[in-house]
């Protein structure tokens, strides 16, 4: 069971898909010959051939429609959008086609895709690079949105997506394609796609959150129980369809939590989980929700991207924020 | 300086009847005995019969919101006529003519067209799509669809039926010249009806034809008179022919009038003269078929009312059923989101249905 | 002073602005001759002419991205999007373009353009007619986001929209264009883009909402003043940037909160309003927040549309539910 | 049947001078003597200079990703000075050799592309729009400056550069199409360099060539010989002019080849041969223009050194000025954001600066 990175987690789970499943395509710009601009589908197109691995034309919008197209068709497509700084010319398509297939025909036909993409910054790309428009995404009826944070959730929550017979938006944090390492068996096991994963268990706090940020919040955590605190660590994981029933009993039992997410604060989707905890949650609550995100501004270009994307030390300020209250 | 011509190409127009019903020539092979021309003659007038009865439904405040395709029915008709059964329909928003030929019924029609979603559940053509409102949207499923057929070595086309307006959409464009390198079994019929709503073809854009667009995308592209049931018919068939033989897409631009009100909830007279509609019923596709039918002595004044009763007898039968159709329940909203519900939406299903106390 | 309809309203403030501003144009499908499919810009075109109403080709994008072009230079279009359905593909144009341009180039370029469209259902549309995909729109920073429940703060908004240097969607509740009906003062008066709206005092409960739900949460607060419960009804209208302060000293006051909006629940705009409360605004809450709004389904055909969104029976009993808590 | 022509195009290749530096025939006004073409040819060899710098920087970690333009730089630099000072330049990622020649200075783009907006706030092309790094997306704001001219009675123009690749994107049709009934004046450079990253342009379009997607939106479109400079300004100031003076938008396709990766992130052995990037060398624009020069008598060994050396020199003023330049202020993300901070992001911004508790 070899350490990999989370790309290459992602590359073994596309090529397990494709393995097991002659209906599963990979398309997208570049991720044939190039194998993808990070490498995910590096290798794909020699094992699997050019009629399982198509490089398209540059445009987005139509990558996500002709998914649709062959998702109809019983294929089960797997589209790369280059970044999600690209991905907004395809949310016609997936919130009203995609999302929408099943529902409007009664089931008679179907949309089976998913539409992946490196999501986040910190990696110092160029402009549009370092989006986390995760939020545009998550009001879509009809519509899952996944978003892993380490190389064996992004290979278990992959093959689920793949197989799951509705359109899935993949979301993988750029920043973590190379630094996230782990061990990682390439058995075919899927992760559940409606469940959060709890990486630590504590009973002081609770730090959730989704993406990159998830190992920060693990690092806080540490600090946390160096000063003698123990914090729970939920990674969402799947943001739509969420699940609420996990998020809330943590929080039943620590009364405090720090939501956290490298999107701009408002209407981000950090929103829905306190207002869950602000509705069916309240009781719960010792302390203010805190949400530890990135400002309301737009994503600067590198050279100050690091103090717009939160970090540990905005975590454990708001962490300490929360146990000090009350 | 050299100047070196790097590209030539031309559009051809077409057409086999003209406007008095005339032929212009040998008719093709599926056309050679008038006779064969009636089922096609048949399926028009069901389909103008069928718009008739929907605008009067929709006018007694029975079916929502309707286009009409009063005057367009060769457009349909030619094309649906040309697809083998297994070929895929991706129609827009005014095709129905085209539904109906492929099977769709005209109860399917009338749930849809009434706010009901079981009319996409077509009996019928199980592959096609449903209809497309949003405008140019299904031309990137056409070359999914047929990406697919390809990817399976399968002899089968899809045909897209959009508007002139909707050549000016990105996803046009994209969808045509993705078929392009891939060379797709797919054909791009434009029903150029000359309006898009309110703004006129020469407004939507600067190019001689639409059949042009194709140039952009390398494909072939062709015009035809929309009208002449037989001319849509003859090019679509050979360019589905084409496409399943691996010889890639086609656009064909198939010239017409829209006669009617963008829809039932439009007032063209805001913005386009009576006089040119009425200028354009003459050539209008049903009396030109009629003609050319009457004049080879296919077609009686009998058979006029025979084909006129059954259109009826078929559309009343329909808009009975589909008034007596109860809505679907309000679990129906529910039920097709997903293969399986997650937990949360149960929940609020269970609310919507007030089987249980709602907590959001 | 007239009593007009709210899409009367719109007319009126587009005309006002095309009066005293010779750089406002409006530009749209059918916005011509059509005078708009709902008649917003109703005798524009005879008035002000054909180089400041112009009808585009049908793409919508595009209509979006060549506004971007002309607010670059200093003009100030007003675009209509002719239903919500068919404005997500402006998503690009809006959140990469449109939000950017003065922070990407600091300040040298600027995009003041108002990106206008009819939302929400109950007027028995078409499919991909009735949507309310709002929250599309909110998590993107340099974005503002209005959405007028009323003829007086449609006319007020929209003059303050297209008076505003920065680029604003603007969300018209299509149910009320001709339901709703006030007196409207064509006084050239702007409404201000950063404030909430009371529209009715009360001490018991505070019910938050925007669009057409405004109507019903009004005709509640009556039902609930019927049963002795006085509740505090507030337009939000702004959605972005968002007036917290108002709502957390409204419920400050109250205690208790129904939060009502027509789009989907999860990942809802309600969700940041809920979220704030579950924040700063947890030692004021006596109830749990409860949230009314359609279902996380698809918007459904006409026939079960009035049972996909909210009316004021649910409106009435989550207040009940809330009045009853603790 | 009838059938008859309703359209017909032809699309032209143009260059003046040869791989070879050898003039085809007669050069325009603009390059009558030899001698005015050296400020092109000076500002060819600055790109390159600055190209060179810009991927040294960043191989040792001084600056972003960059994209060259190496092999390309008549296409920039044709175009740009075939502009008047009110014309504005809209450029993609990869246009640097443009921007100079508008006078971003070398300082501005180091800046931009090492990771700082304050790049993009050009003292020189106030109305220029910044570099666009989503492909196509400027192409619409391409139409609305020139719509903006147009309705002001300006006779101005709008230069939109981009890809091969950028040509496959709705945003690139959709514009294309709106300037056609409106005559806007705009001109559409397509950068033909053969590669979108590693999707050959074969795989890109079925079209024979791209000028032709002009015939889809009704406007004129034509190619040029993208590696020879006075080619490329002989067309895009035809194009130019004709625009100021209301006769509308032009497409024009300057073929030439990306000898460079496509970026630094990028490793083009991946996917293309080395042997076809060799022989792409043969032509390539300021051998050329050197090769044309010499053998007119109007440039010497001494000219090249001055020229590169100034080169050198500017470009190194540059990034000993962009390596002194401290990043902005935290504060610098919110200041810019609207034309007034709203109150809610007013306390971000201070909690930001560490100024005051946060509260969300
Ligand atoms: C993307 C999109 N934008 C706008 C609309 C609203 N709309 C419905 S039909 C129509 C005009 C379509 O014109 P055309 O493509 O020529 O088809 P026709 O109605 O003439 O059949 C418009 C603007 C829509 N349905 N979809
Ligand atoms: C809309 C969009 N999709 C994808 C990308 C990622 N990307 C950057 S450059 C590029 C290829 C562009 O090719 P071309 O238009 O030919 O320009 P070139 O790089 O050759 O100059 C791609 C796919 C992008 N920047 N924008
Ligand atoms: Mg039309
Ligand atoms: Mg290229």
């Amino acid at each position: 069971m070899p350490e990999i990175a989370l790309v290459e987690a992602i590359n073994l789970a596309l090529a397990r898909a494709m393995t097991e499943d002659a209906s599963v395509l990979v398309l997208g710009e570049d991720v044939g010959r190039d194998g993808g601009v990070f490498r995910a589908t590096d290798g794909l197109l020699t094992r699997f051939g050019p009629e399982r691995v198509l490089d398209t034309p540059l445009a987005e919008a139509a990558i996500a429609g002709i998914s649709v197209g062959l998702a109809a068709q019983r294929f089960r497509p797997v589209a790369e959008i280059q970044f999600m700084g690209f991905a907004y010319s395809t949310i016609d398509q997936m919130l009203n086609q995609a999302a929408r297939l099943r529902t409007r025909t009664r089931g008679r036909l179907s949309c089976p895709m998913v539409l992946r993409m490196p999501a986040g910054g910190g990696v110092h790309a160029p402009e549009h690079h370092s989006e986390s428009g995760e939020a545009c995404f998550t009001n879509i009826p009809g519509l899952r949105v996944v978003y892993p944070s380490s190389p064996r959730r992004a290979y278990g929550l992959l093959l689920a997506a793949i197989r799951d017979p509705d359109p899935v938006v993949f979301l993988e944090p750029t920043r973590l394609y190379r630094a996230a390492r782990e061990d990682v068996a390439d058995d075919g096991v899927a992760l559940p796609l409606d469940r959060c994963f709890t990486l630590r268990e504590g009973s002081d706090i609770t730090l959730i959150g989704w993406g990159a940020i998830v190992r920060d919040m693990l690092a806080a955590a540490d600090r946390l129980a160096a000063e003698g605190k123990q914090a729970e660590v939920i990674d969402v994981a799947t943001l739509v369809p969420l699940d609420s029933a996990s998020i809330l009993a943590s929080v039943a039992r620590t009364g405090r939590c720090v939501i956290c997410h490298e999107a701009p604060l408002t209407a981000g989707f950090g929103a829905e989980i306190a207002a869950q905890l602000a509705g069916p949650g309240l009781l719960s609550l010792l302390a203010p929700v805190e949400r530890v995100t990135g400002w309301d501004t737009v994503m600067p270009l590198p050279r100050l991207e690091m103090q717009y994307i939160p970090g540990v030390e905005r975590i454990l300020a708001a962490a300490r924020r929360s146990l000090q209250h009350g | 300086m050299t100047t070196e011509t790097a590209a030539q190409f031309s559009i051809t127009f077409t057409r086999y009847i003209d406007a008095d019903g005339h032929p212009t020539g040998a008719l093709p092979e599926f056309a050679a005995r008038a006779a064969d021309l009636i089922p096609l003659y048949r399926a028009m007038v069901l389909t103008r019969a069928f718009d008739a009865k929907a605008v009067a439904l929709q006018r007694t405040g029975r079916l929502g919101t309707f286009a009409s395709s009063l005057g367009q029915e060769a457009v349909g008709i030619g094309a649906a006529s040309a697809m083998a059964p297994g070929d895929v329909l991706l129609p827009s928003f005014r095709e129905q003519s085209a539904q109906l030929w492929r099977g769709v019924t005209p109860l399917e029609l009338l749930l849809y067209w009434g706010g009901d979603e079981r009319g996409s559940d077509f009996a019928g053509p199980r592959e096609d799509f449903p209809i497309s409102v949003p405008v140019a949207a299904h031309a990137p499923h056409a070359a999914g669809v047929a990406l697919a057929f390809a990817l399976r070595k399968e002899k089968r086309a899809s045909l897209c039926i959009l508007g002139d307006g909707a050549t000016s959409k990105g996803d046009f464009y994209e969808a045509i010249n993705m078929a392009g390198p891939w060379r797709l079994p797919m054909v791009m019929l434009v029903n150029n009806n000359q309006w898009a709503i309110s703004v006129p073809r020469s407004a939507q854009t600067a190019a001689a034809t639409l059949a042009q667009k194709a140039i952009a995308a390398g494909i072939p592209g062709e015009q035809v008179d929309g009208n002449d049931v037989v001319a849509v018919r003859d090019a679509v068939a050979r360019a589905l022919a084409r496409a399943r033989e691996g010889g890639g897409a086609t656009l064909v631009e198939a010239i017409t009038y829209r006669l009617s009100d963008h829809t039932t909830a439009d007032d063209a007279r805001r913005y386009r003269d009576d006089a040119a509609v009425t200028a354009s019923w003459h050539g209008e596709p049903i009396a030109r078929l009629r003609a050319y039918l009457v004049a080879q002595g296919a077609w009686s004044r009998e058979d006029e009312e025979h084909a006129l009763a059954d259109a009826a007898t078929a559309v009343d039968e329909a808009t009975e059923s589909y008034l007596a159709t109860p809505p679907q329940p309000l679990a129906a909203i529910f039920d097709h989101l997903f293969a399986e519900l997650p937990p949360s939406i149960r929940a609020q299903r269970a609310q919507a249905l007030g089987q249980e106390a709602p907590d959001a």
